[in-house]
């Protein structure tokens, strides 16, 4: 039962991050009519916005490392503590949740210059094409962070105060001992308020109606004479900041590294397809269900049933359900039938 | 007597909008059958159930007293019912020639033929034979164009001709004239006339321009609403209150 | 369909002569030496395979490399169980991919667009999966499949072939595999293959498949069944990737699990994409072009920039040296990332396009009418 | 330079040079011109009466490895430096026969290739070392199944083999052969050396739970700690194998927390690793008490450069790791001396092995007069040295690997720098790592190979 619990947990916890990265890719080709593959590389740029702005907030200045002998080495000491002391070491101590704020910008920025200077010459070309351009910028994108930041992952750590465990079984009345990450407990939650947050966005605004308006029927939408044009940007930056904060969030829970984008970008657009292209509700949906799944797949017990389960779970689900259900779970007629 | 089309009891809903309502039709061999109607009447509906692209929830489409319903797409195509679009659906990226010798070889080569080593260059029968009827159609001179580069009035005698290169024993025209100039009207319809009398070819026309549904049809039914409202020589037709209520008198008020 | 006015004799015998002819015009790039000459035929051959499926009907797999991994297995598999000649090997490997390309083309193919980009790459990733893994008894997972001095070579020890001290090596009746003669019996095989590749482009066949490329739907109404038409070109692309793969396990019997892991179907993709998808020799040229790359850009260093650019004056050669240094040696991705882009923004039919456009500029400024680009006309859709 | 025998390389660096490169283009294919046969003992790649020697370097640039890769390039730079002008190690090794003037009086060049950390690739960069720049010796790799593969190359094209960081049993274990040896310790030996310290530090009475990278070096460290513990009279109560690069390990250390286990045992590796300890603090895991007992976490292999990414969770961690740049020996220093001069930073574990092994190989062709391969070989089996960090050190003959002491480390509480992340719990010597040769399948193969 404790093994049970634990394990839905977990399954919320990475369908979070998979409903989240899946939610911008499928608003991107749902109002955009973009197969963005770069949109791996925008979550694995959050985590870096992540330690970047852990990088500026620790900014140091270089002291002499007296204990190494051996050749000249040097100890960096945040200009942070140096100037506010105590405040300076908890500021830094926050760097991840602050960050946010940090990646929000930054993000939008990269968001909008990317579509701006690339994917808005897209829109008329074939999938095909656009698979093949985001990929490669994948592969830029990637390349250029590892030669400012390296291939070794970077630790990251969460605030002190919740880098430890909840006893989240005297919360529940079950087993005392039971525990969970409070920062994977934040991320779920994170990840449903962020997740909440465009549904609202979407639902409850003039913009989100347009913008809902043209995932359902985008040539209309175009003839009513609105401006789609500065629409379709503004939706592809939001898109970005959703991967962006997504990646952000990531940081404590695994340490950033280049090539995490491309680890999660198959599994994300396997959720897409899942879901059904272009349809938020199936993205969400099937990123919570596919990490549920994966969670249960790895459990001894059902391993010892069926070996490397746990391996193709993802796959094997997408296929079953692509072959039953043509469009995906929630995806409606005529998206990507062509 | 015997039809070559027949349509018996056909319904076919969209969520709550029922686009045909128990549609009879019969297709004499031989004849050019118009259907009209108003727009949103069930037209384009009517011919998509008949070549297998739509599903009737009820009634049956009997081809050559055969059962039509269900049949794949290329079944019925074999069968000798061929549809020309009112969009054309040409091959865009392929040049005028190769679209339309590829259905000179859809009727050569079956549903299927695996023959990858088979020079193109040799097969001369189908060459000649795309090569006459383009000239028949006046795109002769356009052999080697691709077809997206051809303009809208080419595109649909492209249309025309892919389907008469097939020689079907019914051809379903999808308003053959839609957005063609006036002279190529008129050509075409010499053309499709001229093609019923070499051929015998039967054809159902759906078309909006009375013009041409008066030149070319033996008998026309009328559509509405989804339902077949009158069926009967053009000059019943003409003389039908009904119809003028239902459409003739709608497009004089336009 | 016209493609070019040139017969099929002429276009074989240019591209015999410059297929057997590597070795002479490899050492002008730095390319000639057998193992670079090897992959050079190998990975041109999986793209022509990959050509007739991506280029022809417009399907994109993203799971090809699933079927270069079953030709590889296979292959090693016959060393060690029969015998060292590579006949039964290459055989084997091809029939065991086409095996595989039914059942998996068989049920992606009855998705289209990015539905079945996704299936493949789903079933390419269970492959990869489960050969990193649970395989391992069939797969030597992480390690690779690898010869060893234990295997019992029923058919060897049938004719009496002798034992050799060492591991035994690969050959065709007798022809050693390794070296330049791997690299002959692999263009005999591309050649074999690019005319196979020709003969389908210029039958009525590769027309259907083409007009399937186009308009799908009309093909249907047209009369024709385009599942058979799909999975046989599937099939026979697959068994491209096959044969190539057990080519690689002739030229180096080793077969590891990470030739199948998506990133290696990407790199069909990019080799296709790169050189011009649905021309014949595009594909040839991008396999040509990111083998080149990967070969010969990943090895370069800052000193040897140096004496690249040392026709240069100094300060200029600094400058030249400092530009290019992100982009070769470790950063040799980041290049092939750049340049991918830009053939997809600014050549979307390929390198070949590009030449094709050299080669108009040059007779127009030469005088020449420009001619109307037909073959480099095959951009996906 | 000898012009002969540099044309292909000439060439590949004239690459853009187009109007150079038109008169190459005209001369016959040299279809062997690799083999500038020297008379008497043929060999591939024999430098024969040329000034310079090449040696090839092929290590992770690009994938998860990339920056070890990058330290090893480093050493090996910075070895080659040292066997032309002299300097590092060579002052302090013994026995040694090298005089810093290059190997054999030719000077030392060298090139470098990518292995991706796949065998493809690895297999490919090194053929192209060997087929086209004519290097005599190979080192690098950062993968046991890279190395492996590289090894059984390496073999069939008659090239020595210094393998840099490969930990898995199997390299000189059932896939060993002639042409390869290994300097770096191997999961059985980290297995003999942890047993006494795990011990004293945890008792007898555990319950171990194994995290294990389901491949083939995961499975040998995996098997080897197993035997370790068991015979110390710990108890497993389970192995479980993860996929490699699964980035979220949480599905697989929540069945942990109540599966009775009061030892968890990480057989993971680089990129797995730091996620996996990271993922297991955060879980509490370390601050639980079972059994009455503080819980543990081991990792059995370590370096400093995965400490770096492990941040904060490495500290108080039991592991073994072949080299430490903190060693206090006259070897150490010096090579930590000269390599912090050169790149500002201490040189990792990878980058010592990948040092060493070339002066290995260096001082063997020095010894035996020649660079045909199977006197080499010879001059390396059963060769025994010291004053190279690691104390007395014997390369044993019957499968190439090297026998010395090992270290146990465990993650500093308090690091001094950042550099400062191991502290060494104990010098297992020699004699308590050792095992004997033949535990292992596996065989050799011939000196002479058919070139």
């Amino acid at each position: 039962m404790d093994a049970i619990f634990l394990q839905v947990l977990n399954g919320l916890d990475k369908g979070g991050a998979y409903a989240l990265i899946a939610l911008g890719l499928t608003l991107t080709f749902g109002t955009l009519g973009i197969v963005n593959f770069a949109h791996g590389a925008l979550f694995m740029l959050g985590a870096f916005c992540a330690v970047l702005f852990n990088k500026i907030i620790t900014f140091s200045v270089k002291v002499k490392d007296e204990s190494i002998t051996f050749f000249d080495a040097y100890k960096e000491q945040p200009y942070l503590e140096i100037w506010w002391g105590d405040i300076g070491s908890t500021i830094i101590d926050y760097s991840i949740p602050l960050s946010l704020l940090f990646t929000i910008p930054v993000m939008l920025l990269i968001g909008v210059i990317m579509e701006r200077g690339l994917i808005k010459h897209f829109y008329k070309r074939p999938h095909a094409d656009q698979i093949l351009v985001t990929f490669g910028l994948a592969i830029v994108i990637q390349e250029l962070i590892r030669t400012f930041f390296g291939a070794n992952p970077i630790p990251s750590s969460a605030p002190a105060i919740v880098s430890g465990s909840a006893a989240i079984g005297a919360w529940f009345g079950l087993n005392d001992s039971l525990v969970y990450p409070w920062w994977r407990l934040i991320y779920l939650v994170f990840s449903i308020i962020v997740i909440f947050a465009v549904f609202v966005f979407l639902k409850f605004t003039t913009f989100g109606m347009v913008v809902r308006a043209g995932m359902a029927d985008r040539e209309t939408v175009g003839l009513l004479g609105i401006n789609v044009q500065k629409r379709f940007t503004i939706v592809f930056g939001l898109a970005t900041v959703v991967a962006g904060l997504a990646g952000a969030m990531y940081a404590p829970i695994l340490p950033p590294n280049y090539h995490m984008g491309m680890d999660f970008l198959v599994l994300s657009f396997v959720v897409v397809v899942v879901g059904g292209m272009g349809s938020l509700g199936g993205a969400v949906f099937a990123g919570f269900m596919l990490g549920m799944l994966q969670s249960f797949a790895s459990m001894n017990e059902v391993k010892a049933i069926i070996p490397g389960i746990d391996q193709v779970i993802i796959y094997l689900v997408a296929v079953i359900i692509l072959l039953i259900r043509p469009r995906g779970l929630m995806g409606r007629e005529g998206v990507m039938d062509d | 007597m015997s039809y070559i089309l027949e349509i018996k009891g056909v319904n076919k809903t969209f969520g709550g909008l029922h686009a045909l309502a128990d549609v009879n039709l019969q297709i004499e061999e031989g004849e050019t059958h118009a259907i009209i109607g108003p727009n949103g009447a069930g037209k384009s509906t009517l011919l998509n159930c008949c070549i297998g692209r739509l599903i009737p929830d009820s009634g049956s489409v009997t081809f050559n007293g055969k059962n039509m319903i269900g049949m794949e797409a290329h079944d019925i195509n074999h069968a000798g019912m061929v549809r020309v679009f009112q969009t054309p659906e040409i091959f865009p990226d392929l040049s005028i020639l190769d679209n339309v010798m590829i259905p000179a070889l859809a009727k050569r080569d079956g549903t299927f033929t695996f023959n990858p080593f088979k020079k193109m260059a040799d097969q001369h029968d189908i060459h000649d034979e795309a090569m006459s009827i383009l000239r028949d159609f006046s795109l002769d001179d356009f052999a080697d164009h691709i077809a997206s580069s051809m303009s809208r009035g080419n595109k649909r005698r492209l249309e025309l001709a892919m389907g008469l290169i097939q020689h079907p024993s019914l051809l379903l025209l999808d308003e053959p004239t839609a957005g063609m100039a006036r002279h190529d009207t008129n050509n075409t319809i010499e053309l499709l006339k001229e093609m019923k009398r070499q051929h015998g070819t039967t054809k159902v026309i759906i078309e909006h321009d009375m013009h041409v549904v008066f030149s070319l049809a033996d008998r026309i039914s009328v559509l509405a609403r989804g339902h077949i409202i009158a069926t009967g020589t053009p000059d019943d037709i003409r003389n039908d209150p009904k119809v003028k209520e239902a459409y003739l008198g709608e497009s004089e008020d336009e | 369909m016209k493609i070019s006015i040139k017969s099929n004799l002429i276009i074989m015998l240019i591209f015999i002569t410059i297929v057997l002819s590597a070795p002479i015009w490899g050492k002008v790039i730095g390319a000639a030496y057998p193992d670079l000459l090897q992959k050079f035929a190998i990975f041109a051959l999986f793209a022509i395979g990959f050509n007739i499926l991506f280029g022809l009907t417009g399907y994109l797999s993203f799971g090809h490399a699933t079927f270069l991994g079953v030709g590889s297995y296979t292959a090693v598999w016959m060393f060690k169980l029969f015998s060292m000649n590579v006949l039964p090997a290459i055989i084997l490997g091809t029939l065991m991919s086409g095996v595989f390309a039914y059942i998996i083309g068989y049920l992606s193919l009855r998705r289209s667009g990015i539905y079945f980009s996704i299936l493949t790459l789903a079933f390419a990733q269970m492959a990869y999966s489960l050969a990193y893994s649970v395989l391992t008894p069939i797969t030597n997972g992480e390690t690779g499949l690898q010869l060893s001095q234990q295997d019992p070579r029923y058919l060897d020890a049938l004719f009496g072939v002798a034992v050799s001290d060492g591991l035994p090596s690969t050959n065709f009746f007798g022809l050693s595999m390794s070296g330049y003669s791997g690299f002959y019996f692999c263009a005999v095989i591309l050649i074999i293959g690019f005319y196979v590749s020709l003969k389908i482009f210029r039958s009525p066949y590769g027309l259907k498949l083409t007009a399937i490329k186009s308009n799908q739907k009309r093909m249907k109404y047209t009369g024709f069944n385009t599942r058979p038409y799909l999975l046989s070109a599937f099939m026979i692309s697959g068994m491209y990737a096959g044969l190539a793969g057990s080519l690689m396990a002739v030229t180096d019997p080793l077969a590891g699990a990470e030739r199948m892991q998506w990133t290696a179907s990407g790199e069909v993709v990019l080799m296709t994409i790169l050189g011009g998808a649905g021309t014949l020799i595009g594909p040839i040229l991008g396999a040509v072009i990111i083998k080149y790359f990967e070969n010969i850009f990943s090895a370069l260093n800052t000193a040897e920039l140096h004496s690249i650019f040392s026709f240069m004056p100094k300060f200029m050669e600094n400058i030249f040296v400092f530009i290019t240094n992100p982009f070769v040696g470790d950063g040799w991705h980041l290049m092939l990332g750049v340049l991918f882009m830009l053939v997809v923004i600014f050549l979307p039919g390929g390198v070949l396009e590009g030449l094709g456009k050299v080669t108009n500029l040059f007779k127009r400024i030469l005088g020449f009418k420009s001619t109307k680009q037909g073959a480099s006309k095959g951009e996906s859709s | 330079m000898d012009k002969k025998n540099n044309i292909s390389n000439l060439t590949r660096r004239g690459f853009l040079k187009a109007s150079a490169a038109t008169g190459v283009a005209l001369s016959a294919p040299l279809f062997f011109m690799q083999g500038a046969y020297a008379e008497g003992k043929k060999f591939r790649n024999d430098p024969g009466s040329a000034k310079t020697v090449k040696l090839g370097f092929n290590v992770p640039q690009t994938g998860a490895y990339a920056d070890e890769g990058a330290d090893e390039l480093r050493a090996f730079k910075l070895a080659v430096k040292h066997l032309n002008e002299g300097g590092g190690m060579l002052d302090t090794m013994k026995p040694s026969s090298l005089k810093g003037n290059g190997i054999l009086g030719k000077k030392v060049e060298y090139v470098t290739g990518d292995t991706q950390t796949k065998s493809d690739a690895a297999r490919g960069s090194a053929k192209r070392m060997i087929e086209k720049d004519g290097v005599v010796m190979i080192s690098g790799g950062s993968s046991s199944g890279v190395a492996i593969a590289v090894q059984g190359l390496c073999q069939e094209m008659g090239v020595i083999f210094m393998a840099g960081l490969t930990h898995s049993n199997d390299t000189t274990g059932k896939d060993k052969r002639r042409y390869g040896f290994r300097h770096f310790f191997n999961a059985k030996m980290t297995g003999s050396a942890l047993g006494p310290v795990l011990k004293d530090e945890m008792g007898t009475d555990r319950k171990a739970y194994h995290l294990t990278s389901d491949y083939t070096w995961g499975w040998t460290q995996e098997e080897s700690i197993k035997e370790t513990t068991e015979a110390l009279g710990w108890k497993t109560v389970k192995t479980v194998k993860t996929p490699v690069g699964a980035g979220d390990f949480s599905q697989y250390i929540t069945p942990i927390l109540n599966s009775g286990a009061d030892v968890l045992i990480l057989n993971h590796y680089g990129k797995d690793m730091i996620n996996s300890l990271t993922q297991s603090v955060q879980f509490g895991l370390r601050d639980k008490k079972v059994n009455g007992k503080k819980f543990e976490i081991i990792v059995p292999l370590f370096s400093r450069l995965m400490a770096q990414g492990a941040g904060d969770n490495i500290k108080g961690i039991l592991g073994t790791t072949n080299w430490n740049w903190a060693l206090e020996d006259d070897g150490s220093k010096a090579f930590v001396k000269a390599f912090g001069k050169e790149y500002g930073n201490p040189p990792s574990q990878a980058a010592h092995t990948c040092y060493v092994q070339t002066l290995l190989y260096a001082n063997a062709c020095e010894m035996a007069g020649t660079f045909y391969p199977p006197e080499v070989i010879k001059a390396l089996e059963g060769f025994k040295f010291d004053g190279m960090g690691n104390g007395p050190t014997e390369y044993r003959a019957e499968d190439h690997q090297c026998l010395k002491d090992v270290l146990v480390v465990r993650g500093k509480e308090k690091p001094k720098s950042q550099f400062d992340l191991l502290e060494i719990v104990k010098q297992v010597p020699r004699a308590e790592v050792e095992y004997k040769a033949d535990i292992f399948k596996g065989d050799l193969g011939p000196y002479e190979v058919k070139s």
